[in-house]
């Protein structure tokens, strides 16, 4: 039975779906429990599964560092890093152990492990509370990396996560956790590394993720192209050619992020398009991104944040040139 | 040497003013009346702003906020016992130690307003400004306290954190290359008993903090927090040490009365009547009653002293709203490097033309 | 309570056989001769790899190596302690607790000829491959003594570590969360005085590693790292104690014989001196003389144990040859994910026809 | 007066200089006094100057993060982090702290440290002793990245990142420390952020750093092709200028790294040359590459790394594409 749900509302679900479901599942992470998530994103789980929610010590890099091990003991640790910022604090275990654990070991010890953690900016949020590291985390391989744009995305994506036998960085953009209510499905699972084309159209593509997806939509809109706007929802694996087959069809692209631009994923969709689509392209791929700046306080934010505005000068610019 | 015990550790815990009011004379410092009642002073003005914080926050005026209110004896006690040119190196609720400090509220404000103008200090200052993950900062104090000795000087760096901090590898990895180094540093963990939501039986199965001490080989002490008296006493001696390379740290007992953050809802995780309950442990009644029993506040030095922290907040919070008005985003861009990349240059054009992606 | 002892901890050292050979026979564990043999033999195994490996590393067979001649008592007292189903969980100078725990020695000279078939351990062997990252693998032996506590089982986790690794902050980390979870987890610091050329002195200001323990409010004791029946003896009870959801950790005293790996140079850092007198305090040494004055050993088992040492080795160093000669490259691919991505399989279809970047 | 130095003497050549020049520059690092380094790159230096070079505690997330501290008093921290993948224990001082402490404090403090750290494959070291994270440091504004590719390069290069005012993270290719002597200039800085035109040529554009360059150039030279070989030197920033003056000439080009590929520096590259040469392109950009898998162990990794037979193949495609 499909019900009207908040991402956050999603989340929760997904995770007491997913306990209930198997008996392995662990959720654990600071503040989790007893308050149920600063968030509240894993409010009452405790409650009905005292045995398998926990809430931890202040201590990233331990939160991930265990999930090695809990996984080692047939485990599924799905752990809560309150703010992706601090998954810093462990991307040592992440990228030493984490991702390499199966490789390392051909496959005879694995870490199907899945790090939740909400990101991005558009909340007015403290310091180091609006960042975006997707790129960094999908340059590590042996980890997977997703990004869910809707409540219902974030129900099925959420639920191939923690049934992922890889481990995945789960990242919740939390402009969006309460921003609006969608029908989610009691059961629903989108397979991993198959993105997702939002709206069809011929003249340009658009790609965007997170919260950004809808200051994409409302760009297309805007400008009033026949846009084709791609979600890819698994940053990695990417799914090449979804994005490949529409470039193909439409000759331009814009690329949307909020991460810094340099070394950013828009770089490698420019890449992956160039290499396999260069033939098809009537004008130079477009990235609208934040800037090369670490993301500035609050008061500074929106500046700093793509937004419609920002993206339709960059749709335009896609169709203007070549 | 089959069976030997090779070491042994003792913590000891200070308390000057107790609840009862009684005081240990051999311990009490020996303070001016004008220093006791700039003591009092100082944590009112905490208590004060953050009222008025809170109450700002919830008309939308300003971000999240994370209030002292409790704490202040731990703060402004060893604030207090800092000299001249040592460093405070605060985590992100220590307004009444950085205001003891000299920081001016305006500034308290304009980080709470979301802006870098909060986080500016003027060079010389010897002040970091709020850092937000929790338990990073203490290395940058055993920076700081390491650097000065190595430049021969007796500056020492004062650094905040709270009880959850200590589950951070960081703080132990602070504690313990402070030992190795000899650095110049006091680390003031401030135990209010919770970290957001999580208690300290779900944070170490250490009885007290100072213990954390022991690891890295250094001197631990605890104190009761809200007894501003205990504090400055037992800063002022840790200080001393550390002026002459040895590094200590203090665990101050009290407790978060208010929110975690303005974003926080106590209520989900714990009782009221624990909050009834330290609520008569405030540590600015404690020693109030104590200045009154001793003759050095009246009620006439009391309401003047309210009244100058009313309008010089008041004034701090018309400044806040004027610089508020005016800042210009695109310093974003001329303060991440010396100089503008190439790049950024064209970013910034762009962002100027409020043309390019 | 103005000035109080509110806490006391108390660092204990054992040691069961002395470098005099006298015995605690209080503590001496009851071992059967031919337990008592088999620790003798499995430290020998240890060594005799070792110096069959420096011998393979200086002639271009295998890459760097890192010998645990030395601290060959420190491993096999405390993995010749553990049950079926414990964990191990090594550091990168365990070979001598992973032959005593059943690992056979090719696989441990197939990890030092760079191969990932060195580190593969079939499922259910309780074992985690070895781990570079200094520090990062108590937090992986939390995790499973943590998740066999979930599960209702009684299985341990033991870790290894240097003196070196207790810097880290994962390690503090480690500790303390396994206080708090009650995890089933045993944690062996071999303090063998260096961290590569770095001193204790340089490490920490702490007396003790076993006072690492106070910090995580769990239990810490030191042991003669060298004396072989000390260290089991201590790993046992820590073991039964960790079954029952007390951690511990342990501080086993010993001396890194040879160098860091075969990339180092101890010569550059410490004196010859130094390694002359711990020669004399050989942990096999004294346990030899412990065995032979008790007549539990003679010339001739001494001798039917060597020839079967060596023979072992050489059919190992054989096997690890041989296997080492057909390895497909083309695994990196296999592994780095349970299904290949499509982006890895454009990249490994590259990679066999050898024609794309 | 100019010597004849491998890269490792270079580096400690260079530091000796800047800690005679400069009473404020620190060395330390684990094992870097007593024992002069895990490379030898600091042998020596404790003698000179035994006030300031210090062998630190096993702690690389202290080791950066004390340098906020000892900046703060007015000195200039030269740490090592004796190998890059150990840098990632201290990620979250670098992202959090160091790259920040300038635009957070509107430049009132600052962070003038150089983190040198040895980097790369090619000596068949242990397990996480040859990755290559350039892309993941180049994504955090605030940091500067700088890769040498011969000894006079070191030289003048970490010349210019002890003095610069900003965070430097140095990598230095483990792999060049000791495989070639050239005459290297006593007193020799070179700017960050400029790029060197290795080899002049008009067919091709061929960009590599580090070890990778003298693949590159002996890729290009089996070829027989005219190729521009381009050593950006600076990773972060990256001097675009003189790439896309190339490839405007060339119409083609190849871009080399040992990182993995994706969320590599080389998506970066093909997305600058997309937006500034597009109309230039006669072929599809080439990236030649690690793979998307974990550096596998030393058994393995020769065919892990590119060579210089792939990057022929590389330039081979370029050439004859489009
Ligand atoms: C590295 C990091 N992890 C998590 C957080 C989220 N967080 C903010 S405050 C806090 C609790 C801190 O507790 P404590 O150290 O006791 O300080 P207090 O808030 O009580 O002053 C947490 C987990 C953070 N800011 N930084
Ligand atoms: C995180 C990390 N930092 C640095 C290194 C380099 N390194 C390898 S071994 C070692 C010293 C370890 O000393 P200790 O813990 O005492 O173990 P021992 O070598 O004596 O067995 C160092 C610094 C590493 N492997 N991992
Ligand atoms: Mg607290
Ligand atoms: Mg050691």
């Amino acid at each position: 039975m499909a019900e009207q749900l908040r991402m956050v509302e999603a989340v929760r679900e997904t995770l007491r779906t997913e306990l209930g479901r198997d008996d392995d599942v662990v959720v654990y992470g600071e503040d989790v429990a007893r308050a149920g998530g600063v968030f509240r994103a894993t409010e009452g789980l405790v409650d009905d599964y005292p045995e398998r929610v926990f809430d931890a010590p202040v201590a990233e890099s331990g939160i991930v560092g265990i999930g090695v091990g809990l996984a080692a003991t047939g485990l599924r640790p799905v752990p809560e890093i309150q703010f992706q910022s601090f998954l810093y604090q462990g991307f040592h275990q992440l990228a030493q152990h984490v991702a390499r654990i199966r490789s390392r070991t051909r496959g005879t010890i694995t870490c199907p492990m899945t790090i939740r953690t909400p990101y991005g900016g558009g909340i007015h949020a403290l310091e180091l509370h609006s960042e975006s590291f997707e790129a960094g985390f999908s340059h590590v391989p042996g980890l997977k990396v997703v990004i869910p744009s809707s409540p219902a995305e974030t129900k099925g994506l959420l639920t191939a996560a923690v049934r992922d036998p890889d481990p995945v960085v789960f990242m919740e953009p939390t402009r969006l956790y309460r921003s609006f209510r969608e029908e989610v499905p009691e059961h629903h699972e989108i397979p991993l590394g198959e993105a997702r084309v939002v709206d069809s159209g011929d003249d340009v593509t658009v790609i965007a993720w997170g919260s950004m997806l809808r200051e994409a939509l409302e760009a297309v809109e805007d400008v009033g192209a026949s846009a084709e706007v791609i979600d890819p929802r698994t940053l990695s694996p990417l799914d090449t050619a979804t994005i490949v087959d529409s470039v193909k069809k439409t000759g331009r692209c814009v690329v949307v992020h909020e991460a810094p631009r340099t070394a950013g994923l828009a770089g490698e969709i420019t890449a992956r398009i160039n290499e396999e689509a260069f033939f098809y392209l009537e004008a130079p791929l477009e990235r609208v991104t934040g800037y090369d700046v670490p993301v500035p306080m609050f008061a500074r934010e929106d500046d700093y944040l793509p937004d419609s505005e920002r993206i339709a000068a960059g749709v335009h610019r896609a169709l203007d040139d070549g | 040497m089959p069976r030997e015990d090779i070491a042994q550790f003792t913590i000891r815990s200070v308390q000057v003013l107790s609840e009862e009011e009684d005081v240990d004379e051999e311990l009490v410092p020996s303070l001016t009346d004008d220093q006791l009642l700039a003591l009092y002073e100082q944590m009112k003005r905490s208590r004060r702003l953050d009222e008025r914080a809170i109450a700002l926050q919830r008309r939308g005026e300003l971000g999240t906020y994370a209030p002292a209110i409790g704490q202040e004896a731990a703060q402004v006690g060893s604030a207090f016992a800092m000299a001249d040119g040592d460093w405070i190196v605060p985590s992100f609720r220590e307004q009444s130690a950085l205001l003891a400090r000299g920081t001016p509220p305006h500034k308290i404000l304009w980080y709470a307003m979301g802006m870098e103008e909060g986080a500016e200090i003027p060079g010389g200052e010897g002040a970091f400004p709020p850092s937000i993950p929790v338990g990073t900062q203490p290395l940058h104090a055993v920076g700081i306290g390491w650097g000065e000795a190595l430049q021969g000087r007796s500056n020492v760096a004062v650094t905040y954190f709270g009880d959850g901090a200590t589950s951070e590898g960081d703080v132990y990895e602070a504690l313990n290359i402070a030992g190795v180094y000899d650095a110049q540093t006091v680390f003031v963990c401030q135990n209010n008993r919770y970290a957001i939501s999580t208690r300290l039986q779900n944070q170490t199965a250490a009885e007290t903090l100072a213990q954390k001490a022991v690891a890295a080989g250094i001197e631990g002490i605890r104190v009761d927090g809200n007894d501003v008296l205990g504090v400055y006493r037992v800063a002022r001696d840790a200080i001393e040490k550390a002026r002459n390379g040895t590094p200590v740290l203090i665990e101050a007992m009290t407790y978060r009365r208010s929110m975690h953050t303005t974003s926080d809802d106590p209520s989900v995780y714990r009782e009221a009547d624990e909050e009834v309950e330290w609520e008569a442990r405030d540590p600015i009644v404690r020693f109030q009653v104590y200045l009154e029993d001793r003759g050095i506040l009246d009620e006439e030095t009391k309401s003047e002293l309210d009244d100058r922290i009313e309008s010089e907040i008041a004034e701090a919070i018309d400044r806040a709203r004027e610089g508020g008005e005016d800042i210009d985003p695109a310093d974003m861009f001329r303060y991440t490097y010396d100089e503008m990349t190439p790049e950024l240059e064209r970013q910034f054009e762009a962002f100027e033309g409020d043309v390019d992606g």
